[in-house]
């Protein structure tokens, strides 16, 4: 077995992304997304600071600091760009016009509860940005992180114990190891890397896995 | 490669449901879009909701739809013109419903929706006819009057350049309620005058973005007529 | 005593808009004050279809059906005029933006509930347009009218018997015979044209009238 | 006539009050009103609510502001930074108190203070901790959480053009939130890199119409930042 890189996660999702949707890539890691979706597709990206048709990275030395995305970094336009004011551009997250938002995850339940702003530790600085917004807002809400956390405790779990950013918000969460769809019977088995079996995925998991491929129950 | 452009007036319109609730733009016949009423009017659907700021002026455009007895109800702000004898005709004939809205909640409910906004609490209305029996509550010494969204299954709206995503520019005050509306449909259906190249539209200039655009048509530019 | 003609009230009006302010003219009889107020003192007037900076009517043959006015007649922009969409031009008006909106009434009451858009009649069509929206939007909403009715009825009322626009939002009436304010007392008077008494105008004022230039009643 | 630009940025900042509710434009650098925020520590007003995205980067603009302790509270969506030790420091020390509102609620609260709305249903952080013990309510199968309008007291923003009447243009994602905060403010104080002949702005593409501008200051651009 060997694990997907977070560029060959990128490619995954990007993969699942239609040609002419509206997507928005949350910070961190769904941003390496974009390097994976070819020119020719014209997904057209958001930024919730007021941009649709954000293109890629200015070569060094021609970024503008007007021009940037929601990490602050300095991004150019695309023919057929479009800047708008904040009250408008969280309307179309919120009205539902957005097709795919692309986020990072601490924790999603099996109902499709997503927490991914605030670890609940006592001394945090809360910091929410835009992923309340944007977890409720999209038509779809698509999530991209590692399979385990680093010290190997369950992300996908029966009930999310960190703070939440939206309730029953997630469809489909890419990882590492696997796709998963969330579904109302729980999360459901799309895909896995080649090498893992169902018994070691359903242990990586923390709530019950059902095999969506056969449409029976993983362990 | 994304191209919302259709070259036909007929197909753009083709799916439009009896049943519909649909929101034409247009102040008077300012952003009325004449020809994609005349369309809807040969595809026929009917029993229609409509939703624009008058009901319609003359015989054509709103009016000639009304005419045509396509329309079940219509949601406006000022339906009694000069003008506007075709629906004065069936709404005391008893043969239209009709739904007077205050012209600023028209523009907001329609806003709302387009925003995911579940309900607000407005102050225009409030102790009059026209709040009827809803919801009021006093914040901050002010009264208002709950008011919910108006969401179209179909916007037809006149804009006067667009590109193949979509985006569009206005010309004057026959914006007024376009870009609302576009926000505030399922399926957006726009009128041009022109069509430019992508890149054609000042990125800084646009009015509607394309994300609320589902298929533009290029018309002829009808003789825009006075009240 | 002379009445005053139409033209005279909108000049009356007009004299008391200040400089730089920002205003609404309802459609009919208010339509007259843009032609009382001089260029040079920059009252930029504002249209409820999108528009502030709204200038004089185009000269015969030069109409742009695209630009008009909320009574749908050819307008023109001036230097420094702006477009806005619906929404947005509402939003200005219900958020207070307006120095002033001047509307025609039919009635008027002493607590300054406004009726203008609706007669009660039974076979009428209603239609509202924006006057609610007008008449409790704006900083100040100003009514201008006919004193009494052509039948010679009250306009100015202890209690509304038509159809209301607003409640308690009108703060000044502009008639052919005299300006009076709405106070927390009721209808003050302001300014009574030259050859008219206090009695003949209190007669023909529904409701109690105080003298506001020396704060005692008229009658 | 009207002119809205004033010589002196000290004198356009005069008058802001101890204990006033302040809107800052800018989301991290861009749109950041730098030259109004230094001018507002040289002017000593103290016990300041700020409204802004984020808590300040570095140590100039917000930050500089926090750092000289006039600022008792601040509503954002996102202190937390790389750069924003500033904030970061006060708020382990107690010293600063912070309301995190969701970034879209900031930008739509302060819109229902500019657009006369009283209060407005929000599904954004239903059932989170964000939601705190506010009224929620399901409209159409969907929950939602009340939400009440932020109005400023002063809005300080940058643009890149403005006139004498007070209309402005943006540039790129420098215009953020400076259209929402001049529509939620008493007083809305600008700079700009640039003031042009009135006339000199495109109707069509003005962004903030002057209604909604008292004064303007044009300062020379300061050099951006990087986040």
């Amino acid at each position: 077995m060997q694990r997907l890189t977070r560029e060959q996660i990128a490619a995954r999702v990007a993969k699942d992304i239609p040609s002419g949707a509206y997507v928005n890539l949350g910070i961190g890691l769904p941003t390496l997304v974009a390097n994976a979706l070819s020119p020719e597709r014209e997904v057209i990206l958001h930024t919730e600071n007021g941009l649709l048709g954000m293109g890629p990275a200015p070569t060094k030395g021609e970024e503008d600091w007007d021009l940037i995305n929601a990490g602050k970094q300095a991004v150019t336009t695309l023919p057929g760009a479009a800047f708008f004011h904040h009250a408008d551009s969280f309307g179309m997250m919120r009205g539902g016009h957005l097709d795919i938002c692309v986020l990072g995850a601490f924790q999603v339940s099996q109902n499709g509860d997503l927490a991914n702003w605030h670890t609940g530790a006592a001394d945090a600085i809360p910091a929410v940005g835009g992923a309340m917004d944007l977890a409720i807002g999209a038509k779809q809400t698509w999530i991209m992180m590692e399979h385990v956390t680093k010290e190997g405790q369950h992300k996908l779990v029966d009930v999310c114990t960190y703070p939440l950013t939206g309730k029953s918000c997630v469809s489909r969460i890419y990882t590492d190891l696997a796709v998963i769809d969330v579904t109302p019977q729980g999360f459901s088995l799309v895909e896995l890397i080649p090498g893992l079996d169902l018994t070691a995925i359903a242990a990586l998991t923390g709530a019950t896995l059902y095999d969506g491929r056969k449409s029976g129950e993983c362990n | 490669m994304i191209d919302k452009i259709c070259h036909s007036i007929a197909e753009a319109i083709k799916d439009v449901k009896d049943g519909a609730t649909i929101l034409v733009g247009g102040f008077g016949t300012a952003g009325m879009p004449f020809h994609l009423i005349d369309a809807l009017i040969d595809q026929g659907a009917k029993d229609l909701t409509i939703v624009s700021n008058n009901a319609g002026n003359g015989d054509t455009g709103l009016a000639a739809l009304l005419k045509a007895k396509r329309v079940r109800k219509i949601i406006c702000s000022f339906p009694r013109q000069t003008d506007s004898w075709v629906f004065d005709g069936l709404y005391r004939a008893g043969e239209i419903e009709l739904e007077v809205v205050p012209q600023g909640n028209l523009a907001e409910r329609m806003r709302a929706a387009g925003a995911g906004i579940g309900a607000f609490f407005c102050p225009t209305g409030y102790g009059t006819m026209l709040a009827g029996n809803r919801e009021t509550r006093e914040i901050g010494g002010r009264n208002y009057v709950l008011e919910y969204p108006i969401h179209g299954d179909v916007a037809l709206i006149k804009a006067h350049k667009a590109d193949r995503w979509g985006n569009l520019v206005y010309r004057k005050t026959a914006r007024n309620f376009g870009p609302v509306m576009a926000a505030a449909a399922k399926t957006t259906i726009v009128e041009v005058d022109t069509v430019v190249e992508l890149g054609g539209l000042d990125p800084e200039s646009v009015v509607t973005p394309g994300i609320y655009v589902q298929r533009v048509v290029e018309a002829i530019q009808s003789l825009a007529k006075a009240a």
